[in-house]
């Protein structure tokens, strides 16, 4: 994709992520509202569209995080079904269900809880396409939620994208918004095969204008959210907004930061990253994820093999740090990624000798 | 040792007769399966074939039985010991065997192997190699079938080892709570690898564990033509008429190996023995003569079959194998640049 | 809705007199539990806490009457919701405050917080936030002990919702496979987090399920203090003797929302009605009197936990937090490098 | 770690790898009998030592791959503990017998089903000691075996090390040699964290000199397997023989290669790499598994943190190729790592012009 795309791309998908305040107020959504109109959209448009997971229904207040809230009632319960704290017969049921054809979605309540179903994703889920010879597909979306800065400590808090990403046959998708949470989730449950779709907890109450019925934003393209000529940040999730506010402060310095929020995390747009980083010449990647074996390791690792003799300093990576999130606040917040480490990060990428 | 038919809600259950052409059908497709894997292991044994290969000898009639009591529509979801629920199910032997031997023309393009069938056109969606992990997934099959009310029931095969895994316990809880036209088939060879039924729980039953639920259990001898297609045919009745899932225990044994060529020294004597005199292979020809059928016709069946699996291995032995390519499909919906 | 003591075994069973040092060691263990909460809910309602809790409230009774019946040394994992297990095994109350409260001076220097104590010095080795880890792990401590022969018995926690996991089956069927010491107590509630049991599954009772794994099941109701010691003290008995696990599914109220401040609105009215009425604290305060305590002495008692309490916010509210650089601490034995 | 200690601790640890065939004959033994022996004289030193695993004991003819042969009829059913196919209960029962002070060994037939198991492995074993403000630790070997080229297919294959790397508090071991087999088994046992200990069917059958009782590999030690200048290939477990192989090879052709084997996937000896790198200034990083979000992907990226300006060309990484393994033999042989990308790797590395 050409540079000329990216921005093109931008224009068309970019939601607003309130760095343009000057645009006139439309109606605002927050990401649950978001989300909750992508699903009621979609199950009105396919009633193959179905949801499985922990307190969903009306009976139970439409999900612990009200994301569902409303649709038992509108689609019935064979649709939206509430089910036993049971992570392996929810993540199986849906892998059986997409491969007989409907598209259902199952909702994980927490990203540590994967860990108990991570047989029906991995070994199921993304590989049945390729051990039946394409012969079957799994078109499910797998919806979470996680995040670090809420105090849920050690087994509540954790991101994993880096695990699935390292799985063939998976796509993994995160909004940073309330409109492309609603764009991709649409697109998400139209793809053919296996998505994660990562929500982060923090950004739940976040608004954005409303994109409007039918919206999609599409997988595999980044969005390049603030354009920059010095160094590229690139990122994905909640860190978009750190990012931008970082890239705000240094444009008064006179450092002006090209900002990337991937989207789909894997795979990922490399044509808008590899683009955006022969323009400037210097590249951070910054993720929530412990930084070890992160999906930073990926794409710096491919912008090196790409544009090593381009680069004009060794790209950078900003993620959580080496040990299980902490409970109490004041570690919480030595834990995870801040604004300091994304500017000290882009100033070693500006400084560097060569 | 053989086993009386029992329920958890009933005590034991008289076995019916059987209709003379469902009994010809069951019997064709036991032994299709058996002339299968005798020719399998030959293969094996020569060196023709070289693959990984989980014999079922022992376990034939189960699971033509059941499949007897189904349509070809209906969903199956079975495990790497699954070649006899597959060829029960009417997988064509072709396309099987050349899937075993990694061929372009096996049904999943030699992607998959003999732990990997799948053949929608047969309704075997999907095999796995894990254990436990079909029951969830089958109850996914069950679940889309009672959304579109298109009558269909999923049956899923499993050991009793399997029994042990979380897995199972939460699909079984599911499928009762959800009432879902599923069938859970636990082919008990009273072996799970290396490991005897007594050395890996305490329940003296599978079925036991359907009342953990409140499932409908039953019990049956696996060797008993009349009594477990009874106990099937009645499970699928209950399933298409929408009263829910049915675990069936169907007691059998695993004559061989866990897979072709893994010693079973680990066996007792007396087990060996007993496994012997409850061989299904005899007991159903014995039952066919008692059925009016002569000698005769069911050697005639058996060469028929016979030729058919002649022709099949010829097919899968001179198919090309797949394209180094092929890794970068099927990954996506896309291919995957070189 | 009371609930009649039965086990899987015999019918119902007759409930004893309890000797008057051991109830008013109930009493007094249940009355830390019930203080603790309301001051957390007050310190979490006025702002000087801010940090997730899950209330007991309804369940302060069970989990009293089963640590009565425990050595300081025995071994306990619980849950999330199990700030009652803790205080009644013998946590001190400052540095379990001081934990949920983030500070240096918790048990875990603030790095667990409320779902994550643990405190060897009274037997509190796990605490999890993921719903049915515990089980498996108990099992674990059960088989260092028998390997060991220390006599040492091992009770887990658990929910009414966490039975329909894989790992509770798992780790039934292993319990009894190699006849462990140890108590699986299933403080059934009626909810897992908004789902009523009734929408969870479909059995009438979680005790049926010890019967899957041929394990001993006791039903309790754990707001009866006698029946709920007795029930307790047998499992204690049978585990120590090396007579292996016990289920003991013990009948009680979330008296609350899932976590402090949750809404409960999905309650229905007769549920809240019920619980009210079966509410352990007025209960218990009854079979005080009736056992010739006079309510000045038992007064005397709360104030004794209510001062108690008060040093305990103190201490722990007063604490430092824990430096930064705690997070490069305990990750391994050797610390990582800043 | 400086050079000289590194070639030293190559002396005192490096054991035969078959690349001198000089040496006098000693015993030889395969690395089952160096599993076998160093679990042996494990639990013959520290009764606390304990097995859990399907099979294991001689009832059931001692572990699928006899592994465990000859143990329980030695140290009796409570020590060597065959169990059901339950490998969350034979997980959670090794991390609560950690905890209470055993040292505890669970073995996963095959790696593919840790995924069953993850959540003791990750929310639990990782994080106890953290969680817990260090009172408690889990001192755990998880044993599990996989490989490439056997023909087992998709679910009984896949190398999943990158994702227990990305995992604080997790130690990961693999052996490529009989020797070494021994001496890190023998170290994660008496480790006091949990350690991932991961074997390759295919070296099974594969011998070394017996190095004798109570021999030791240190844990986050590398093995510098051969010495070389041009450019250092880094790598670990069964690739290591393909490594040397081809640095064999191109010896011939006046490219001189040093060989790394790590041992210790993570924490990885940095030390030891770094300082070849540094030497050498190019270097290939190797592995069996999947490629896309490796372990080469975050030692790539360290080695571009660390040298970027002494580096003479990007680090190249070889992996397994982006799908789930395939069973049919040509394709198993067209998805893993082989000898001439290895070579092609080293090449691009020598003619690159920065
Ligand atoms: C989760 C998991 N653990 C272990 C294995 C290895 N394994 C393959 S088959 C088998 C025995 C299964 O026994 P059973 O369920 O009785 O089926 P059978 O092989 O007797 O048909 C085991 C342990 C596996 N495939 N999956
Ligand atoms: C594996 C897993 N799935 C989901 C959750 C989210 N969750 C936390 S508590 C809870 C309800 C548990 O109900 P129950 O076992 O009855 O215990 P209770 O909260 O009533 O004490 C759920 C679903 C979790 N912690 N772990
Ligand atoms: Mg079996
Ligand atoms: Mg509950």
């Amino acid at each position: 994709m050409s540079e000329a795309q990216t921005r093109q791309s931008q224009t068309l998908d970019a939601p607003d992520n309130g760095a343009q305040p000057d645009k006139p107020k439309a109606k605002q959504i927050t990401m649950v509202q978001a989300l909750n109109a992508a699903l009621d959209e979609a199950m009105a448009a396919d009633e193959g569209v179905i949801l499985l997971g922990e307190d969903v229904a009306a009976k139970q207040g439409g999900g612990v995080f009200k994301i569902s809230a409303g649709l038992s009632e509108k689609y019935g319960e064979n649709r939206i079904r509430a089910t036993p704290i049971s992570e392996q017969a929810i993540m199986g049921a849906c892998v059986g269900a997409a491969v007989a054809g409907l598209r259902p979605i199952a909702e994980i309540m927490l990203m540590n809880f994967v860990t108990v179903a991570m047989d029906q994703i991995v070994n199921h889920a993304a590989k049945l396409r390729f051990m039946s010879g394409g012969q079957t597909n799994v078109p499910l979306v797998i919806r979470t939620t996680t995040g670090v800065g809420v105090g849920f400590g050690g087994q509540h808090s954790d991101m994993l994208e880096a695990w699935f990403a390292h799985v063939p046959g998976l796509k993994i998708v995160t909004p940073s918004n309330a409109a492309d949470a609603k764009g991709l989730m649409r697109s998400a449950i139209e793809c053919n095969d296996p998505v994660i779709f990562i929500e982060n907890i923090l950004c739940y109450g976040m608004k954005s204008d409303d994109p409007g019925v039918d919206y999609r934003v599409p997988l595999g393209k980044a969005a390049v959210v603030r354009e920059g000529s010095d160094v590229t940040l690139i990122t994905y999730g909640r860190t978009v907004l750190d990012a931008l506010d970082v890239a705000g402060q240094l444009a008064e310095q006179g450092i002006s930061v090209e900002v990337i929020d991937l989207r789909t995390i894997a795979p990922y747009d490399e044509a808008t990253v590899t683009a955006s980083v022969r323009k400037t010449g210097r590249a951070v990647v910054l993720h929530e994820a412990v930084r070890a074996y992160g999906t930073g390791a990926e794409i710096a690792s491919r912008l090196h093999e790409a544009l090593f003799n381009e680069l004009k300093a060794p790209v950078q990576r900003i993620g959580g740090a080496f040990s299980a999130v902490p409970m109490a606040s004041v570690l919480e917040q030595a834990w995870i990624p801040n604004k300091d480490q994304i500017t000290a990060a882009i100033r070693t990428t500006m400084e560097w000798k060569r | 040792m053989t086993t009386k038919t029992a329920t958890n809600d009933t005590a034991t259950i008289e076995t019916a007769s059987i209709d003379r052409a469902k009994l010809l059908d069951i019997y064709t497709r036991t032994m299709k399966v058996a002339r299968f894997d005798e020719k399998m292991r030959s293969l094996l044994m020569s060196g023709k074939l070289a693959t990984i290969y989980y014999t079922m000898r022992g376990q034939e009639l189960v699971t033509s039985a059941m499949m007897a009591a189904l349509n070809q529509d209906d969903y199956l979801v079975t495990t790497y010991r699954g070649q006899h629920d597959q060829i029960a199910k009417g997988v064509p032997l072709d396309l099987l065997i050349a899937e075993i031997a990694g061929r372009a023309t096996g049904t999943c393009k030699g992607k998959g192997g003999s732990m990997h069938i799948t053949h929608p056109a047969t309704g075997v969606m999907v095999t796995t190699g894990v254990v436990g992990s079909g029951l969830p997934i089958a109850n996914g099959f069950a679940l889309a079938s009672q959304n579109r009310g298109d009558g269909k029931v999923t049956v899923t095969c499993f050991g009793d080892g399997a029994t042990n895994i979380g897995a199972f316990h939460e699909a079984m809880n599911m499928a009762q709570l959800y009432k879902l036209p599923v069938i859970f088939l636990c082919q008990n060879n009273r072996y799970g690898e290396h490991t005897a039924f007594a050395d890996h729980t305490k329940v003296d039953s599978i079925v036991t564990r359907a009342a953990a639920y409140g499932m409908k259990g039953v019990k049956v001898d696996g060797n008993d033509a009349l009594a477990m297609y009874q106990v099937a045919q009645a499970a699928v009745d209950r399933a298409r008429a929408g009263e829910g899932p049915t675990l069936i225990e169907a007691m059998c044994y695993r004559m061989m190996g866990h897979f072709f060529g893994a010693d079973f020294s680990y066996m007792p004597p007396e087990h060996i023995a007993e496994m012997k005199a409850e061989d299904p292979l005899p007991k159903l020809n014995t039952l066919m003569l008692e059925h009016q059928f002569t000698q005769g016709e069911l050697d005639a069946i058996v060469a028929g079959l016979e030729a058919e699996l002649e022709a099949a291995v010829e097919f899968a032995l001179n198919s090309p194998f797949p394209d180094a390519d092929e890794i970068r499909k099927d990954v996506f919906e896309e291919e995957i640049a070189a």
